[in-house]
């Protein structure tokens, strides 16, 4: 149904291509913004932006229907957002006397980066002309390493802006990514052994096959399999950690960093920031989605079987699969809402992780979990090919008993003559340990 | 140049080329720390791109990853430990061995230029297989012909780990 | 891309390894000195995949060999990468144990071992 | 077309090399859950691995010769050999470590593994003609290197020599890749033994590659091996490292260095009229600047080092030898050498090894002052050690220095012997020097070294009856091996 915009000049294609990726995701941040405001509100039993976009109709005007007279609309504050952004433009744009202003400058516009250039794979649907823009043959490799980017924008904005609190900031932030991209590579290298290709359209299609090759009716979606779900996990977790949003949010830690590395910055500059967190915010579910969630397929059911499983219903069916194809882009955008939705929610239900357990969470217990479901998923391809179905399971099952042993007598060792967690205090950065606890935050608070 | 007429695709390799070489003199001009990281960053970035174009598109984005998304901001990090602690370390004097070095890097250049890659002027065909960079390919030498060296890359990360462990860790 | 010559790569390749290696001789700060070896590694790669794709060797005939030439270059790459990031964690490791010792990272400076 | 089989693995040729690897990953394991009291367990378990994978070595020595893993490795007896070397030299020096360790304080679990490591990548330099794999075993080799010679975290000398040593020999390697980059643009190959036949193609371009590759490749190595004018870092690096790696990185490092130079040689034969020379020149220069250098030293570790400097250039004039006329001349004289000259150099960083006391250590030339008083098994082991660098019979150092001289007289390198003999000549004045203060009988005037300990003592007297042992059974020793 795209197949039309192959008959168009290569310029015109690539230029619609990218507006298709930029502007959603522009249009996207404002709304965003405001649901996770009135979600929050919501959540925490307050009452949160009502007011803006609230309309009252003249009392005399013949061009208002008469029983809108005189009354008040409420829109749920909607136009928050964009009365957000008219504040920001006018704010005065103060500049530091000390930072450096090359890098200063550049900051923002290295945040916003990545999540534009990660947009591009994202896929909207059975398009092929259409999208994702880049269909390229590296995609889960691309992903990582275009969100590995994101670091540069917090690093460098605490490191221009001469200022201890960014400047701890900008270091946890990259302690922090470092530590949870080799866990969220993990979790994606399972999903592309059990794909045998890298491209995310491909990953797409792998997950329209029968449920656990069992179900004919029924989508493989990798969060229904055992692995795919504890891999689904980990990169749940890692996207969180990676977009700096709670409860990973260390680097701009109000209570202890003001505000983190973008303490100096302030208008249009700040917005950017933010517009870059928000965005990555959208692409990292949008992958999350593709990968685990079944991409642009609605439901995890396979239509045309269900049809001829079913032959008393088998028009409905057809017609719903129809609709499926069809309206792709709106399935996978309510996917995107959905895990956004997931990213407010644990903003407001979890604290903050403080920076020995954000280190302690990310090394001892996601990357090895992650690592182990790798194993145990290249165990299991490579038995059910050479040996079959039976002794994978046998095998499956001995490298998950030995695995959870070995995680035991490790976590035992590692434990062993060690204090109490909750009184270690951390210590970043060399110099006097008392000072440092001050700085860091020290014993839990 | 009638080159450049004939093959936009030079006019490309040039931009690039051109990007990285700058960002390389920044390396070495820049007098902070951190501006030198940056432009080995970029230096790294363009780098990737040109692995791109000569179809390695592999390792292209490995190069991403592994330089600019790890390396780089472990130094990074390291610059910013610094600037904590002793901000005038990261902004070097100047001094007698810059003509020195510079001299030095004329003559190798012009040196190896003239010998070696003299003779090379005519080569202008690319006579591996254009899908020779695919991740497929590339995959299947790292666990077939080149296994050993691989698992010798999985020591040396192992050394790296416990390495930089024994090193780094404050208490043994 | 086609119609770039060979020597094109070359020539960036050898720019950025002379590049380095003034910068191994006339910086005197470690870090700066350890990027500007990255530099080199790096210049080093641009010219293996370079000679991967143009393979000026003579007497590659076949495509099996021209397959196998094409690999060797890509699998040195990947392994220098494996290589530089072992070396990256050790060498900051080492940067920052001195660091720690002397608060001062001159290499100039320093001057303990003399004979 | 991008079909790659996956060749067979032939485990039993790669055994030693895993069984090392192995063990010290278990060495790691038993690091973490030994009692804290001490490290025995650790070196106990290192020291079974390494006579483990030595035996592993001799099953090999009657299986058939040849590439294996797809030209990755090679099994040859030359390469079994050097194995072997290395795998000795290692236990030497596990030996010794434990003990000084504990004066030091810094017994660290983590050094016995990655001691194992390094070697291990040692034994790839030496069972390799592939290019990429001798790289990758350098790099092995070195990195763990670097690591254990900044071991000593709270003092600046040991950091600054670890510093300097990364600095230089991450900058030697990017030199040696870029060598291998240009060999492969003209072979198309990483394995060293198409370059013979890219040579005797004849076209110039693939000749300028080559010539300067190879270029390339040898200041790589000939940084690894210390041959001056890279010498630089050896004696900051010797002196400021803990010594017992120093005993490791003086004899392990060289011998694997070695190796590797000899298969790179090996495999660039044909272009031996332009290397030759170059390399006669290094071996004249690397001589000699060691020796003389090495008169003016005042500390113990950097007269070490300079002599260490200038044992490389006798070394590469049996290489050369070799090269000169490989039918006429075998690996035997190279690999005898290497095999005295780890066992006095080991056996004299032991002894030297003594002056580490409750964490401070003190390597002037004084510090050796009353060892004759403190330990006699310690002096006369030096003695014996000293005379065996000299090169007087009839110690294993005077068979080797005597194999060199006459193999390098019956090639027609005449000039090199004759550099060979006065440098030996020079260089009795330091090695005096050493034995002397170890002789001198007032005590050291900063405070008494460590007492001796059994595995010290043993160590001792292991390479002192080593050296001895050599020079008698010369004969038996030379045909176990095997080599031309």
């Amino acid at each position: 149904m795209s197949e039309w915009i192959n008959t168009l000049h290569p310029a015109w294609q690539a230029l619609i291509r990218v507006l298709l990726v930029v502007l959603p995701i522009l249009m996207l941040v404002p709304g965003m913004i405001w649901w996770e405001r009135r979600l929050l509100s919501w959540m925490q039993d307050r009452i949160g932006p009502n007011r803006v976009a609230t309309i009252t109709w003249s009392k005399t005007s013949r061009l208002v229907p008469g029983f809108l007279r005189g009354k008040k609309t409420h829109f749920f504050g909607l136009i928050q957002p964009i009365a957000d952004g008219v504040k920001l433009f006018l704010k005065e744009d103060i500049t530091p006397a000390a930072v450096d202003r090359v890098v200063y400058f550049i900051a923002p516009a290295v945040a916003l980066f990545p999540a534009f250039a990660l947009g591009g794979t994202l896929p909207w649907g059975p398009f092929p002309a259409l999208t994702p823009i880049a269909d390229v043959n590296i995609g889960v490799l691309y992903v990582l390493a275009v969100s590995s980017l994101g670091v540069y924008g917090v690093v460098l904005g605490g490191y221009a802006s001469d200022n201890k609190y960014s400047l701890m900031g900008g270091l946890r932030s990259s302690a922090q990514l470092i530590s949870y991209e080799l866990a969220m590579g993990m979790s994606l290298a399972g999903v592309v052994m059990a794909t045998g290709s890298l491209k995310i359209t491909e990953m797409v299609k792998a997950q329209e096959a029968p449920l656990w090759g069992a179900v004919p009716t029924l989508q493989n979606w990798f969060i229904f399999t055992p692995f795919g779900f504890i891999s689904a996990v980990v990169f749940l977790v890692c996207m969180v950690a990676e977009t700096n949003r709670a409860p990973f949010d260390l680097p701009e830690a109000e209570n202890e960093l003001i505000a983190g590395y973008h303490t100096e910055y302030s208008s249009m500059k700040f917005a950017v920031f933010f517009m870059g967190e928000y965005a990555a915010m959208f692409v990292f579910s949008g992958v999350f989605a593709a990968v685990f969630l079944g991409g642009y397929n609605l439901l995890p059911i396979r239509w045309d079987e269900t049809a001829t499983a079913v032959p008393a219903m088998a028009g409905l069916f057809k017609f719903l699969g129809q609709m499926n194809g069809a309206l792709a882009g709106f399935w996978f955008l309510g996917k995107c809402a959905l895990g956004i939705t997931a990213y407010i929610w644990l903003r407001a239900t979890l604290p903050r992780l403080r920076y020995d357990q954000l280190m302690s969470l990310g090394w001892r217990s996601l990357l090895p979990l992650a690592v182990s479901n790798l194993i145990v998923v290249a165990l299991w391809i490579v038995c059910t090919e050479v040996y079959g179905a039976s002794a994978a399971w046998i095998a499956v099952v001995a490298a998950g008993i030995a695995l959870s042993v070995a995680a035991g007598v490790a976590h035992r060792i590692a434990q062993r003559g060690r204090p109490n967690l909750e009184v270690r205090g951390v210590r970043l950065v060399g110099g006097n340990p008392a000072q440092d606890e001050a700085v860091v935050g020290g014993p839990a608070a | 140049m009638e080159g450049v007429a004939q093959s936009p695709n030079l006019l490309v390799f040039a931009a690039f080329a051109g990007v990285a070489a700058l960002a390389a003199i920044g390396v070495v001009a820049f007098p902070s720390a951190l501006r030198s990281a940056l432009c080995l960053v970029i230096n790294f970035f363009v780098l990737a791109f040109l692995y791109f174009s000569l179809g390695a598109e592999l390792l292209g984005i490995t190069q991403i990853v592994v330089y600019t998304g790890a390396i780089m901001v472990l130094f990074l990090f390291v610059i910013m430990l610094l600037k904590l602690q002793a901000p005038a370390l990261l902004h070097e004097r100047q001094d007698f061995k810059i003509p020195l070095g510079l001299a030095f890097g004329a003559a190798l250049f012009a040196l190896i230029g003239a010998q070696v890659l003299g003779p090379l002027q005519g080569v202008f065909q690319m006579r591996a297989d254009p899908g020779y960079g695919a991740p497929e390919p590339v995959g299947r030498a790292l666990f077939s012909l080149y296994l050993w060296p691989f698992e010798l890359a999985s020591v040396l990360l192992l050394i790296g780990i416990v390495g930089s462990i024994l090193l780094a860790k404050r208490k043994l | 891309m086609t119609g770039v010559p060979l020597v094109a790569y070359l020539a960036l390749g050898l720019l950025l390894f002379t590049l380095g290696v003034v910068g191994v001789i006339v910086r005197r700060n470690p870090i700066v000195v350890f990027m500007s070896i990255e530099l080199m590694l790096n210049a080093v790669n641009l010219t293996f995949l370079a000679f991967a794709r143009y393979l000026p060797a003579t007497g590659m005939k076949t495509t099996r060999d021209l397959a196998h030439g094409a690999m060797a270059g890509q699998m040195a790459v990947i392994l220098v990468m494996a290589v530089a990031a072992a070396e990256v964690a050790v060498g900051l490791g080492i940067i920052m144990a001195i660091f720690r010792l002397r608060d001062d990272l001159d290499i100039d400076e320093m001057n303990l071992l003399k004979g | 077309m991008f079909d790659f089989p996956v060749p067979p693995v032939d485990w039993l040729a790669i055994s030693p090399i895993v069984i090392v690897v192995v063990t010290g990953m278990l060495a790691l394991f038993v690091e973490m859950i030994r009692p804290k009291r001490n490290n025995n367990g650790v070196v106990g378990v290192c020291l079974l691995g390494l006579v483990a994978a030595a035996w592993a070595v001799g099953v090999n020595f009657g299986q058939p010769e040849g590439e294996l893993l797809a030209g990755m490795a090679v099994r040859d007896r030359f390469g079994l050999v050097f194995e072997l070397l290395i795998l000795g030299a290692t236990f030497m020096c596990l030996l010794f470590s434990e003990g000084y360790l504990r004066e030091k304080r810094i017994p660290f679990g983590e050094f016995y593994p990655l001691v194992l490591w390094s070697a291990a990548g040692g034994m790839v330099m030496a069972t390799t003609r592939n290019l990429l794999v001798v790289f990758l075993g350098i790099e092995v080799l070195s990195i763990a290197l670097y690591v254990l010679a900044g071991m000593s975290r709270s003092e600046e000398r040991s950091e600054e020599s670890a510093l300097k040593y990364f600095l230089l020999g991450a900058f030697a390697s990017g030199f040696l890749l870029y060598g291998i980059a240009f060999v492969f643009g003209a072979t198309g190959s990483l394995h060293l033994g198409s370059l013979a036949a890219a040579w005797t193609s004849g076209e110039a371009p693939t000749r300028a590659m080559l010539v300067f590759g190879l270029a390339l490749i040898l200041i790589g190595l000939g940084f690894k091996n210390a041959f001056v004018p890279f010498h630089q870092w050896t004696p900051d690096v010797y002196q400021g490292a803990p010594t017992n790696v120093t005993a490791f990185m003086a004899a392990v490092s060289k011998i694997a260095a070695i190796a590797a130079l000899w298969r790179v040689l090996e495999g660039a034969q044909v272009l031996s009229v332009i290397w030759l020379p170059a390399l006669s020149a290094v071996a004249i220069l690397t001589m000699t600047v060691g020796n003389l250098v090495a008169i003016v030293q005042k500390d113990v570790k950097r007269i070490l080092a300079y002599s260490s400097i200038s044992h490389a250039g006798y070394v590469l004039v049996g290489v050369l030898a070799h090269f000169k006329s490989p039918g006429e001349i075998g690996a035997t004289t190279v690999f005898y050498y290497l095999l005295s000259y780890s066992l006095m150099t080991i056996g004299a960083f032991a002894v030297v090894s003594l002056a580490a006391r409750g964490g401070r250590e003190v390597t002037g030339l004084a510090s050796l002052n009353g060892l004759w008083k403190r330990s006699p098994v310690a002096a006369i082991s030096l003695l014996v050690f000293v005379i065996s660098l000299i090169g007087i019979p009839p110690t294993a150092g005077f068979i080797g220095k005597f194999l060199i001289f006459r193999d390098a007289l019956q090639t027609g390198l005449t000039p090199l012997a004759i550099v060979l003999a006065v440098n030996s000549v020079v260089s009795v004045y330091y090695y005096v020097g050493i034995a002397r203060a170890a002789f001198v009988a007032e005590e050291a005037e900063e405070g008494e070294g460590a007492a001796m300990n059994p595995a010290l003592a043993g160590t001792c007297a292991l390479c002192a009856v080593g050296v001895f042992a050599a020079a008698f059974l010369f004969e038996p020793l030379v045909s176990f091996m095997g080599l031309r």
